[in-house]
């Protein structure tokens, strides 16, 4: 638990950067970006991000010719340490889409010098906002029975075919798409995966309303769209084992459990539940069978954040690519979920509003968050595909799925 | 399924058939796109009272069939299917219950027979904070003359905006959290000093807020007994519970039979997704609660009709084993139907929302089990 | 729930006999047959079952010819009833084995007029006790891989191979075993079912110690044992039919819940936790967490009941045969498994007693019975055998797991 | 696992190879048909003691090794994994707890170095109903000159029967089910008396019930403060906890990895049942509830050795997840091997049992969610 190496000096360093660059006005948890379009926090967002990238922060582990800080984890967590001490978030990984926790470091793993050059820059500074294009609609789960076209014209690549659940399509400036460029083989193999801009004329999206009401997913349309002969990620055909360490990626990106929501106020869920359901003489919760819940969901929570502590240490500060990401994908999951059922439960009667002044924003998002978080075991690989992967992967067990 | 007399499976026969051609799904995500006044079709519920759905827990002498709870039921289960919301649960069943066991002659017959011709609208109005608690009725009816005067707030009232006449839970003595003071009051919607806020629900349904302000009741209003009204309103509520017991076996059934279709045809990895013994199995343990959830569900219903004296501990059963159910089958149905079922395009969504508001209403499975482990004195 | 046919004159005629045939000494639950040696016992026992076979109520369904009554399920439903008020067991299918519950049915299905003729009235009259040789040491359930040879030398079948969870082979006059007559196709083609007397050099059983101690299941070895050419249940080759039936036998037997134990002295569960872990000032068992649980598992027994009386009223009294046998035989399963978990655990250090005056012998009882339990979800059909079949045969689903 | 220091992997190497090669399962087998004295084998006892095993509390001016509490718990995890007990929990990790957190200078110069070396074997003698529950002490404590006389009846107290001296539980004020009014004693087993009971236990370890009949004791008897004990009775009970806690996930891992290693291997319909997507998945949930059972368990112990302030919140949070994961792995267990697991011939059945004892034992899963629930205040 204690730090292997000494960051008195680097934390000092920080600090005194962030309380330097940390717009006043962005300080304080409260403070949104997207619901918030004060033209004075627009500037301040603005002046921020131009700190972080100036100083690699951005993308504190990518090499500093990349736009990095070039940090090891442990630095990294310092920066992110020190600027949350501030009141501050860094917010460059939520305004490039999939650029910094997907598709960059997949990038990073995979990409040619001139690619590197080319892309990752544009990421770290925040100035470019990636999407991904995988999911197909008949395809779900099943990601390599992709049907979405790409051919070598010889100068360029030419795409066609569409794509579902490509989430923030209609804001993204470029698209990181699986594709086939062979179907002669078997599914897995002739898939590629090309990168290539959103506005162009073959590329068209359109936004996916959801249960939840509206949501940042949308269809994209490729007709005839184009990429150019060097964005090909890796080799022709390789596709299928970029796209598995880029799910790799992204596992790791998701395995914080929690939704925004309960709590978000600081207010713990067991604090909701003596305001909502009342408290009994001894001080318990006026509902036991709620209560038995809740203690159990508690205790997954808490297991939970200690399995991600135990998991970093263990991997000494590496948490990015293991075999654990399935678990505790799932893990998350389920206490991310559970929270939400749980919360909607405490709530009564207010946990069933959909709009109007008769229920109170934090009810109203309650409900809204709980039907969007159902979505969490399905997509990033549903929570069926993890626990194939670990029967497979980690346990060993025979293949049982997977027959093409 | 109970096993049915010969009327029983005639009105079933109905009911389905009516439900899923003149009143499916699609009316009612049309219903909800059009954001329709009180959350249902006229047209349909017109057609509820010309079919005499209104009249079958009323005697034959004020207009009824008086065909009983579960004949009732097989009604609101196939209504569940579809999510045809309308007043019939609220008012013809809930209404009517209401003044079958607690009426006097007068109240009944004149009452009753507006039940069954749809010129009134019952419901019960009796929760005021955010979770089911019959005994923490607060709002306060002070003797005033020969009459009361009502003063408070009533909570997520079913068809609370549509009702032409409420039976109303008042504290006329003690205070809230005890059974005893409580007192039953009629009171017409129409009464100066009310109030009424509809609610835009998740599961787009009629509820309303409804507010008290010194609202003028005479001595005629009250149902039942002065100060001992919670016995009846317990038994009330039984009646409607069961009758929403048998709406989520429709809701759950429906929820239920489109997940195994899809597990039929959906293809994955080269296979119908449905021979994923995973999924084979949870679908199977599903089945399992589905049966389960019947019988306890019918039960219940049955329990009424034969005036058992285990009403209330059959009644709790059912509204946990099935609230449990219709979780769990509602769950599954948006995840074994993955990304499209997430899609407000599809149906899934639905279900999983009502899903939630049924199982709130009239107590959650926490609030019967409890209750439940109570009557068994443990 | 009423009955469709008055009974009225047949239950009085019941009543009148059951007075006149039930020895004074075998009135009162108590009473167990095997546990008490008493001579006096011994022979009421005896008298009673000469009565209950004299008028064919050891299997009152079957008919008359062969030593039953004739009854239809109704009306043996009224004899056992009867015989239940006046305190008595009919316990003929008891001291049968497999005979009343299993073998007898199957031979009414398949069986010649000959084999009718020579097998069940002995087990009618409770005079042979059956078991049934299906499993195989590397079988489990996967019973069609079975490996007993069973050979036509022209005169007689010889017999040789090993079965394993012979239940009461060391104690039965005849065994009803499913062997190999032909190898040569796939492993469901050339099975057989035969016949054969225990009584013989070739056979040879050894009782299985199980993990709750001494066990009626027995290893049993056939080396050169012999059937007669005329025990051959149904056509050679045709075993894997006549064991499907006979396994919807044995699933309708299995699908009433609940062990003997907890509430055996007519002592609820419930109450047994008061008793164990005390109640708080409001009466309820001073557990909230337990509390809750058991209230689930009281709702899932009270349900399981429920379920019983609407599928028998749905099939109009006949209830043995039917598709439900799947969903009844798991449920009576969890209801009972978790009847014993609860049961030990609300016991606490008590329910930890193996042997000895330090626990009662309830306690004791419990923890066997709790052990012995775990077989439930293992035989006649494992839980999940039961789970595929619902998928299949019930739901329709796809084949899952059968390749053979 | 915990990141471990160099030290503390040396000794789980030590522990594994010597538990897997000196005192495998069979030995635990054998323990038990030959129903050995104590449970235990005393040469295996010898070489704990040996190896150091019973210093690891102690303070090296008494003889120890002082390397705490995560490090002890790397060696009962690998006896936990084959289902070797023996005095090591409860005289050198709770016994020389209780003299650590309450026992005077003159107290741990006496006693400390006689858990080293074995020549004393000290125990906790807690509870006294079937039930877990330290504030319900009833066992009397009267004052008698100088010193008091002890009455009452203690049970299910590990090692009770090899036990040279008990560390109880008495009450010498306020009334059973209070906090207030408890003293822990140090008293020898050979006192006139006591009379012991072993118990014969489904898991096959050493239990007793131990009667006092106005057992006399010296004032240098009390350990800690009269009247105040229930503080230290706590403590010395959450450091067992702890212990139980990482005994418990060696023996939930023994038993998933048999579990496991049947699924790769065991045929049925022509294919190795791990082939099986249900069960397949069933262990993949074993497996994420291992790791999550881990990670409580090895906080609990680190939050002792530092010193933290929640020790009690991490002790029942390890209890309960632990106890649960170890109750779903023993199910599993028997269920996923079948037939073959349920005979007495086959280990399966050893952590079955087991594990019911080791959930019992200084609060089940519901003790511990009680009192984490009540320890965060809801």
């Amino acid at each position: 638990m204690s730090e292997a190496v000494d960051m008195t000096d680097f934390r000092e360093e920080v600090r005194t950067w962030v309380e330097a660059s940390l717009p006043e006005a962005l300080k304080g948890a409260s403070v949104s970006m997207e619901a918030d379009p004060d033209p004075a926090l627009v500037e301040a967002f603005d002046q921020w991000r131009q700190a972080l990238a100036a100083k690699g922060y951005g993308a504190p582990t990518w090499p500093t010719e990349y736009g990095g800080a070039g940090l090891d984890a442990q630095h990294a967590r310092v920066v992110g340490q020190e600027i949350a001490k501030a009141g501050g978030v860094n917010h460059i990984p939520l305004i490039t889409g999939m650029g910094i926790t997907m598709v960059g470091p997949t990038i990073l793993d995979f990409g040619t010098e001139e690619q590197k050059a080319k892309h990752l820059p544009g990421i770290a500074s925040g100035e470019i906002r990636w999407c991904l294009g995988l999911s197909e609609p008949n395809a779900g789960s099943d990601l390599a029975s992709l049907a979405t076209k790409c051919e070598d014209t010889g100068d360029h690549w030419l795409i066609n075919g569409q794509k579902i659940w490509t989430s923030g399509a209609d804001i993204s400036q470029w698209c990181g798409a699986l594709v086939r460029t062979d179907s002669s083989g078997t599914k897995h193999e002739g898939i590629s995966f090309v990168l290539l801009p959103m506005d162009q004329a073959g590329v068209e999206t359109r936004p996916i309303k959801l249960i939840s009401g509206a949501s940042p997913f949308c269809e994209t349309f490729f007709n005839d769209a184009t990429a150019v002969k060097d964005d090909l990620l890796s080799d022709e055909g390789n596709g299928w084992n970029v796209i598995k360490r880029l799910l790799q990626h992204e596992r790791a990106s998701q395995t914080s459990a929690g939704g925004p929501r309960a709590g978000s106020e600081g207010r713990t869920i067991q604090d909701m539940a003596k305001d909502y359901v009342g408290t009994d003489a001894e001080g318990r919760v006026d509902d036991p069978d709620l209560r038995g819940r809740l203690t159990r969901h508690i205790m997954a929570s808490a297991a939970h954040a200690l399995t991600t502590d135990r998991i970093r240490e263990e991997a000494k500060g590496n948490v990015n690519v293991t075999a654990a990401a399935s678990i505790m994908k799932n893990s998350a999951t389920d206490v991310t979920q559970t929270k939400a059922e749980l919360t909607l439960e405490l709530m009564g009667y207010q946990g069933l509003g959909w709009e109007g002044d008769a229920f109170t924003k934090e009810e109203i998002g309650t409900v809204r968050d709980w039907l969007w978080g159902k979505a969490i075991s399905i997509y990033g690989g549903s929570a069926e595909v993890q626990k194939n992967i670990i029967s497979k992967n980690i346990l060993g067990l025979p293949e049982m799925t997977q027959k093409g | 399924m109970a096993a049915l007399t010969e009327e029983q499976s005639l009105i079933r026969d109905q009911a389905k058939s009516w439900a899923t051609s003149e009143s499916p799904l699609t009316k009612f995500r049309k219903m909800r796109d059009e954001r329709v006044d009180n959350a249902y079709w006229p047209d349909a519920w017109q057609s509820m009272i010309d079919m005499g759905w209104t009249g079958i827990l009323v005697p034959e002498a004020h207009g009824g069939s008086d065909l009983g709870y579960l004949t009732f039921g097989v009604i609101l289960e196939e209504l569940g299917r579809q999510l045809t919301a309308s007043p019939l649960l609220a008012s013809a069943l809930v209404g009517a219950s209401a003044l079958r066991l607690g009426g006097s002659e007068g109240q009944q017959a004149e009452f009753l027979p507006r039940i069954v011709d749809g010129s009134s609208v019952f419901t019960l109005a009796v929760d005021e904070g955010p979770r089911h608690d019959p005994s923490k009725v607060a709002l306060k009816a002070e003797k005033d003359g020969n009459g009361f005067k009502l003063t408070g707030t009533k909570g997520f009232v079913l068809e609370g905006a549509a009702a032409t006449d409420f039976v109303v839970a008042a504290r006329t003595g003690g205070s809230a959290g005890e059974e005893a003071g409580i007192t039953l009051f009629l009171v017409p919607s129409a009464a100066a000093g009310i109030t009424r806020t509809a609610l835009r629900t998740a599961d787009s349904r009629g509820y309303a807020n409804v507010q008290f302000d010194g609202v003028s009741v005479g001595g005629d209003a009250v149902l039942g007994t002065v100060d001992d009204g919670f016995g009846l309103l317990d038994a009330i509520l039984d009646r409607g519970r069961a009758g929403f017991g048998a709406e989520m076996l429709g809701t759950s059934g429906a929820a239920f039979d489109m997940t195994v279709e899809y597990l039929k045809t959906r293809q994955q990895f080269g296979r119908v997704i449905g021979s994923f013994q995973a999924l084979g199995h949870r679908a199977a343990e599903l089945y399992t609660g589905a049966e389960h959830a019947r019988s306890c569900a019918e039960a219940a219903l049955q329990a009424i009709d034969a005036g058992a004296a285990d009403v209330p501990e059959k009644v709790s059963l059912a509204m946990a084993m099935v609230g449990d159910h219709l979780h769990g089958a509602s769950r599954e149905l948006i995840q074994m139907h993955g990304g499209i079922g997430m899609t407000d395009e599809y149906d899934a969504g639905f279900y999983l929302k009502r899903a939630r508001a049924l199982e709130a209403i009239f107590g959650n499975q926490s609030f019967h089990r409890e209750r439940y482990a109570r009557l068994l004195g443990y």
